[in-house]
């Protein structure tokens, strides 16, 4: 673990990008392990049919985790996404029903997670108040405005082909929702890595006040992250509505969770600055096999919360451990 | 010289009117005292069952797990960290009770085990962040998964239930003082005025405030950053494990799914109450103060029959309006 | 009592107090301090000097238990120490006053006064009666006026330095290290501070005087020890020094004149245009005007609004009337992105908290500003920013292993200069520069100063906030001076003197 | 239109019949209902079945709602009793943790009827049977693989490990199942947290590993809607599956027995008839009346069109056919209950 030279430090190039990150590293290690050891237990692991049903629910995950990885990095954080991501599955399929068209229920599902997102946005960025504890609120009242607008979950009346495709389809081998998660994934790996937005964020998340003087204006990028993030729990939250086929004003309990530990897990600090995408991707996948591995393994599925807990620990230590032997 | 000794400046400063009021008014506790009796007056016009001595004694008590654990987690807040764990642990620590006690007829040695549990915990949580330095958010939320976990694993996912049936031990949570207070109440007060003590009058109390305040400064000033943290995680487990023990005997066992989101409710309050994220900043008092508002409001609105959904709704809109003048206040003022 | 205690202990006012020989420390890439001796006689100064990037700051850092030494022996009264932490250190008597206010702001002048030690009463209670006495006869001794039960954070930053220096002698130290001590004081203060300085020996106290300031070693100084790349180079009484030996022995060269001008007085159009500025914090109906190739010095004692200044006119902090308009376009007030759009910046007094971003490399510090220029579409082009960024790390000098260096590692004059640049890279037609040479030694200093004067000779504007004379005689056309947040007065260069200047400022 | 008409004269009718009976009697001003969920479709039934039980009979009904925290739960039940109602109805969000609850109510005189599920102590508890609803869907289900599925039943169990009831509703389903085919297994017996996000989650999972299964049990209707989503987002045909589900409180289980070719038994448990029922038992408790410790409250397992002779839907609406409903017997007692799941 120790080394001496002094390219260990950052490359700003590479830094927050490449793929051999030397805590990423880490990762890879502990995701080829559990894969081995799973697989040696049960074979099914990797049968096609776990292989996408996992693939499925990191594509969930990772879709949002895409932008919370955003909010990490300028130094915020959105613990309201998984009320939201109830919300807009009512309100998507809802507008569905009274239209019939997908359009307008993507659409109408977006403006509402997007709008939840610029709301976050405001109250961290205009009214100073904490994300950390605003988006706990946000997440109240959005846990609580779900049943004010419907008691009940929201069927599917039209039973458009599309709406099923979204969640449940395929193009070619590949499920659906994986081709969005991975056309998010990119776009935001190519805007984190390559565009001056995503160096901005770096720079506000690193010193708000450095940046500002800079030039850039913080708030805004901040807000704007928000937004990315609100967005694309809208996109998550159709791809839900569309695999249980109705809108559902109880799901999404601890998403927000299962998103913040596995973009932590990827090794983007919560302080700020600092994180990658190729990080969250794999803080996905440990996360989301290991919960497989537990049910195919037919371990106590309380398990699933335990191991989940020490991973994030032991791994959030290892990568102190690293830097600081990089540091010597 | 007057000798009212707020947390953060121990020493008022004797100024004329006007700075006065300022110095008051920069105190969290004036403004949440305000809003408090605003809470109250407002419930008690809104319902006629909502102003009276046994309604008021039953908040109070109702508050006073909040309020106990509340302690801890605004004292971990003031030293510059976070510990979320609470919500699960008040559920573990109630396990090592029951199950003592069912097995040796022991108050004591239950609430022995119970007590020990809880400085394990606060120990781990301590450790990993004061002195291996991992992000404290990070590590109680591990624990809090971890413990919540072990809980379900133990117990098979169902409630142990107290079997010695100690009168001694059911009264902690459901007797009253004179038939009236609930004793619950009377703990979580001795309690905050016991370290509301040690914060403002006692130099580990004020090692805190420092440590928080600037990390930097007290490590200069020759504090031991990480023994001043690590001593506030184990009052935090310490504290829980009390609101764990009133749990439980209001429970009359231990309840797997006791205290799930609790750390929620917790968090908020001490935020609400003033105590600054960032640390160094915030008093007991304006915690006790936050975990009553949050109190009275839950009663009040379930007085008025309103729906959890609008509770949900107005309890999130009142934090996020009451940390946002917080925040206001503290750059204008 | 405290007297008393030191005198007894301290015994004969003669003798090494400290004994370091052979310190060495390593960083990552950087030997910070190699074969280093220092010894501190009892009730004399020794003045500490050296360029930037000497060994100052780690040295000290040593002494006060904050980094651990990786070679050579530190003995105190012939005992060989250990200082793993600062409670080591304090409990050995050295006391460090650091140049970042290392006070806690929410507490009362008097608990930091005490912090490193609450007397406590019966039963283990803070003394709150003790503290504030105590605190207060301390002051009347020293003739500090300020009032111990104020809320520290309330105070400004030179009062929170004496508070600082005062702290000293509150404790049993025998060896007192000041770092920096009067970057930010007004001449009042500085002259309190030589009379604590002389109080502290005439204890017995031995006191280590790190500096860039010439004159300040030259008046309070008994021996000079001199820095140079971590080692040591000399050490001599004051009296064999004269201002060219020391800086001889500072830079390993001969400068015949530390702020050389090249500058002719050709001036171009209004760069900067203030009209009647007020905030709600300090600044009261500020006019000016600055042209292109003109440096506008402005002078204030501590707390005269140059620093709130700076941040308004660039567009950092909100204004509440007025306009600014640069190069006749006016700036949108509190909006940074316009300013930099216009061609004004600002260089922070305030690296760490303002300047700098820590945890970012060299590159990514430096191109910041000029990201937009570098990129097409949104999309960063790599390889002109690092072009770029390694024409200014070569042109400045900035002293870095590479620029991927995280920028924490470098020394503060080499992350002023990388801040510099951050500016420059972009094009600007007005830059502010608030206390440039804060905290940077004199080898650095001159660097600074003369890239400063070749930018307006180049054709920019420069508002430069300093409290610093030297610089703001030798390096301005026109210097204003500010007291409680007005301009007081405006002079030119041949019109300006040192006395005029503090006068206007203590209007 | 018609029916709709029909139904309402005859539910109307039938709660005259009842009211008739209990108007006799003393009855209470005010019911407090301490629920342990409100915003759960189940439990806005139970609540809808009181407030019509309540307005035949001249009783206003408080409802606070615990929202599944045990805390809250008790400080509730201080506040009705605080507040001075005649009669508290309580579901426990665990049966364990209102024990103490109940020898203060005892404490306090104040009448106390338990629904869901049975706590030391209590007086009397309105419930269904959660086992015998399981088995008898189980019976069902058997027959129905008997004939459609070639006799085989691997079962997958979308349970919830952290209810009683719930585990019973599971145990007596695969009792149930076994009756009709003796080698009926459980392939997996997952947590699916009753929530239809976790449930699909789960499944995906389980489904992946074990290809043969072809029977998919809930223990509500999430469970089991998530079961079926994650067989379907699998890409398989739902040819040669059966899916059961439990509760038949909203709409979800009608609109998937209508267009889900698998979706074929439904095991319901008529929550507003528990609703009702708890009203009536508070009234007796609130008079001193002899009470049995178990008010069983009926199920019945529908398969195909059942539904329709117990609901009857408009638009997004969904009305009691009390008619259909009353119809279905009770038994006196449950086979099996949360005492028997701890030895």
């Amino acid at each position: 673990m120790t080394s001496e030279s002094l390219s260990s430090t950052r490359k700003p190039g590479t830094a927050f990008g490449l793929f051999a990150d030397r805590s990423q590293i880490v990762l890879i290690g502990i995701l080829a392990a559990l894969c081995i050891a799973i697989s040696l237990a049960a074979p099914q692991f990797y049968s096609e049919a776990n292989v996408i049903a996992i693939l499925r629910q990191c594509a969930l995950v990772l879709i949002v985790a895409a932008g919370m990885t955003m909010l990490l990095i300028c130094g915020e954080v959105d613990l309201s996404v998984g009320a939201s991501l109830a919300f807009v599955g009512c309100i998507g399929m809802d507008v569905i029903n009274r239209t019939g068209s997908l359009t307008l229920g993507v659409l109408a599902a977006l403006a509402f997670a997007g709008t939840v997102g610029l709301f976050n946005g405001i109250v961290a960025t205009r009214l100073r108040v904490n994300s950390l504890i605003g988006t706990i609120a946000t997440m109240m009242m959005l846990q609580g405005g779900v049943f004010l607008y419907t008691r009940e979950a929201v069927q599917n009346h039209h039973h458009l082909p599309s709406f099923t495709g979204l969640g449940a389809g395929y193009i070619g081998p590949l499920p659906i929702p994986v081709i969005i998660a991975a056309i998010v994934f990119v776009v935001a790996f190519v805007a984190l890595r390559y565009t001056t937005f995503g160096r901005y964020l770096y720079a506000v998340g690193a010193s708000e006040n450095a940046a500002r003087l800079s030039g850039l204006r913080a708030e805004r990028l901040k807000l704007i992250a928000f937004v990315v993030t609100g967005l694309l729990v809208g996109v998550a939250g159709m791809i839900l509505a569309s695999l249980m086929n109705a809108g559902q004003p109880t799901a999404g309990r601890g998403f927000e969770l299962t998103v913040i530990a596995a973009v932590i897990l990827g090794g983007t600090s919560l302080s700020g600055g600092r994180g990658t995408l190729i990080g969250t991707l794999l803080g996905v996948l440990v996360l989301k096999v290991i919960d497989n591995g537990i049910i195919i393994l037919r371990w106590n599925q309380d398990l699933q919360m335990v191991v989940p807990g020490i991973v994030i620990i032991l791994a959030t230590w290892l990568d102190i451990v690293r830097r600081r032997a990089d540091a010597r | 010289m007057p000798q009212s000794l707020d947390a953060a400046h121990p020493v008022p400063p004797p100024a004329p009117a006007a700075a006065m009021l300022k110095a008051l008014f920069r105190r969290s506790e004036i403004p949440l005292l305000i809003s408090l009796l605003v809470v109250i007056a407002f419930f008690s016009i809104a319902s006629d069952t909502f102003l009276t001595t046994r309604n008021i004694a039953n908040v109070l008590g109702q508050s006073a797990l909040a309020m106990t654990a509340g302690i801890g987690v605004a004292i971990v807040f003031i030293s510059g960290e976070v510990d979320v764990s609470v919500g699960s642990l008040v559920a573990a620590v109630a396990i090592p009770l029951i199950v003592v006690m069912n097995a040796t007829e022991s108050l004591f040695l239950g609430i022995a085990a119970a007590l020990a549990l809880g400085l394990v915990v606060g120990a781990v949580n301590g450790y990993l962040s004061a002195y291996l330095g991992i992000n404290s958010l990070i590590v109680t939320l591990g624990t809090l998964f971890i413990l919540r976990g072990g809980v379900y694993l133990y117990t098979g996912q169902t409630a142990i239930p107290d079997e010695a049936m100690l009168e001694s031990f059911f009264q902690i949570g459901n007797g009253r003082l004179l038939g009236l207070l609930p004793y619950p109440a009377l703990i979580a007060f001795v309690l905050l005025l016991a370290f509301a003590y040690v914060m403002r009058h006692r130099p580990f109390g004020r090692q805190v405030y420092a440590v928080g305040g600037n990390p930097e400064v007290a490590r200069l000033a020759g504090y031991s950053v990480k023994r001043v943290k690590f001593a506030c995680f184990i009052i935090s487990g310490l504290l829980a494990t009390v609101a764990g023990i009133m749990l439980a005997s209001r429970l009359g066992s231990a309840v797997h799914v006791a205290g799930l989101g609790f750390e929620f409710q917790v968090v908020a309050a001490v935020v609400l109450g003033g105590v600054s994220l960032s640390g160094g900043i915030g008093s007991l008092f304006g915690m006790a103060l936050g975990v009553l508002i949050l109190s009275f409001l839950s009663n009040g609105l379930g007085m008025l029959a309103l729906a959890t959904e609008w509770q949900l709704v107005v309890t999130g809109g009142i934090i996020i309006a009451a940390v946002a003048f917080d925040e206001f206040k503290r750059r204008r003022i | 009592m405290h007297a008393e205690l030191v005198q007894e202990r301290g015994g004969a006012h003669t003798g090494a107090a400290i004994e370091m020989h052979g310190i060495g420390k390593r960083f990552p890439g950087v030997i910070a301090l190699e074969e280093v001796d220092l010894v501190l006689a009892r009730g004399k100064v020794h003045a500490l000097m050296g360029e930037n990037g000497a060994g100052k700051s780690t040295l000290i850092k040593i002494m006060a238990g904050v980094y651990g030494r990786d070679a050579g022996s530190i003995n105190i009264g012939g005992r060989e120490v250990a200082l793993r932490n600062p409670r080591e250190a304090l409990a050995e008597g050295i006391k460090v006053v650091f140049q970042e206010i290392a006070l806690i702001s929410e507490f009362t002048v008097a608990e930091n006064i005490f912090l490193e030690r609450h007397p406590v009463g019966r039963a283990g209670s803070i003394d709150w009666k003790k503290i504030r006495a105590e605190s207060a006869a301390l002051f009347e001794r020293i003739g500090f006026d300020v009032d111990p039960a104020a809320r520290t954070g309330d105070l400004p930053v030179s009062q929170q330095q004496m508070v600082e220096i005062a702290r000293a002698l509150a404790h049993e130290a025998r060896i007192v290290v000041m770092d920096e001590p009067t970057s930010s004081l007004t001449p009042n203060e500085v002259a309190l501070l030589f009379k604590v300085i002389r109080r502290l020996t005439d204890l017995g106290i031995a006191v280590l005087y790190v500096t860039h300031k010439l004159d300040e070693v030259f008046e309070i100084a008994d021996t000079v020890t001199v820095l140079r790349d971590g080692r040591h180079i000399s050490t001599r009484p004051i009296g064999e020094h004269t201002h060219d030996t020391l800086i001889q022995d500072m830079i390993g060269r001969r400068i015949d004149n530390l702020f050389p001008r090249s500058r002719g007085h050709a001036k171009g159009d209004i760069a900067l245009s203030v009209k009647g500025v007020s905030t709600d914090a300090k600044l009261d109906d500020v006019s000016f005007e600055v042209r292109a190739g003109e440096v506008l010095g402005f002078f204030g004692l501590m707390g005269a609004g140059r620093t709130e200044l700076a941040k308004a006119i660039v567009g950092f902090d909100p204004i509440r009337a007025g306009t600014i308009e640069v190069a006749g376009r006016p700036l949108k007030p509190h909006d940074t992105r316009t300013g930099a759009g216009l061609g004004i910046g600002l260089l922070t007094e305030d690296r760490k908290g303002e300047g700098l971003m820590l945890e970012l490399s060299v590159q990514q510090n430096m191109s910041l500003a000029a990201l937009g220029a570098f990129s097409r579409a949104g999309f960063v082009d790599e390889t002109r920013e690092k072009a770029a960024v390694q024409g200014f790390v070569d042109r400045f000098r900035v002293r870095t292993p590479s620029l991927n260096q995280l920028i924490k590692n470098l020394s503060g004059g080499n992350q002023q200069k990388v801040l510099l640049a951050r500016w420059l890279m972009r094009g600007l037609k007005v830059i502010v520069v608030d206390e440039p040479t804060r905290g940077i030694d004199v080898g650095a200093k001159s660097e600074i100063f003369a890239l400063l004067d070749r930018l307006a000779n180049e054709g920019l504007a420069v508002v430069m906030m300093t409290s610093e004379m030297p610089e703001l005689l030798g390096l301005s056309d026109r210097i204003a001076v500010m007291a409680e947040g007005r301009i007081t007065a405006v002079f030119d260069r041949d019109a300006a003197t040192q006395e005029n200047i503090l006068n206007a400022a203590i209007a | 239109m018609r029916k709709l008409l029909k139904t309402t004269l005859a539910a109307s009718v039938a709660l005259g019949a009842l009211a008739g009976t209990a108007l006799a009697q003393n009855t209470p001003k005010k019911i407090g209902y301490v629920v342990n969920y409100a915003t759960h479709e189940w439990y806005q039934n139970v609540i809808k079945g009181m407030r019509d039980r309540g307005q035949q009979l001249g009783i206003e009904i408080e409802v606070k709602d615990a929202n599944l925290d045990v805390a809250k739960q008790v400080s509730f039940a201080e506040d009705f009793m605080a507040q001075g109602v005649d009669v508290l109805i309580i579901t426990p969000v665990n049966e364990e943790g209102v024990a103490p609850l109940i020898r203060r109510a005892k404490a306090d005189n104040m009448p106390l009827v338990l629904e869901g599920n049975p706590v030391k102590g209590m007086t009397t508890m309105v419930a269904i049977c959660d086992y015998d609803t399981g088995y008898h869907a189980g019976v069902a289900a058997g027959k129905y693989a008997k004939e459609h599925l070639g006799g085989t039943a691997k079962v997958m169990n979308v349970g919830l490990p952290l209810l009683s009831a719930t585990v019973l509703r599971s145990q007596g389903f695969m009792d149930g199942i076994k009756t009709e085919i003796a080698d009926a297994t459980m392939v997996h017996d997952l947590d699916g947290g009753g929530n239809p996000d976790r449930a699909l989650e789960v499944s995906s999972a389980a489904l992946a590993q074990n290809a043969d299964i072809n029977i998919i049990y809930g223990i509500n209707d999430n469970s089991s809607l998530g079961g079926l989503q994650a067989w379907k987002a699998a890409g398989k045909s739902q040819d040669g599956l059966l899916v059961v589900g439990t509760g038949g409180e909203g709409l979800a289980f009608i609109n998937a027995m209508q267009n889900e070719p698998s979706y074929k038994i439904e095991a319901a448990m008529f929550p507003e008839k528990v609703g009702f029922t708890a009203v009536d038992a508070a009234v007796k408790v609130f008079n001193g009346e002899e009470v049995p410790e178990h008010i069983v409250s009926p199920t019945a397992p529908m398969l195909g069109e059942d539904w329709k002779k117990f609901y009857s839907v408009e638009g997004t609406t969904r009305s009691v056919n009390w008619d259909g409903i009353n119809g279905v017997q009770a038994p006196d007692k449950c086979m099996k209950t949360a005492a028997d799941l701890k030895q």
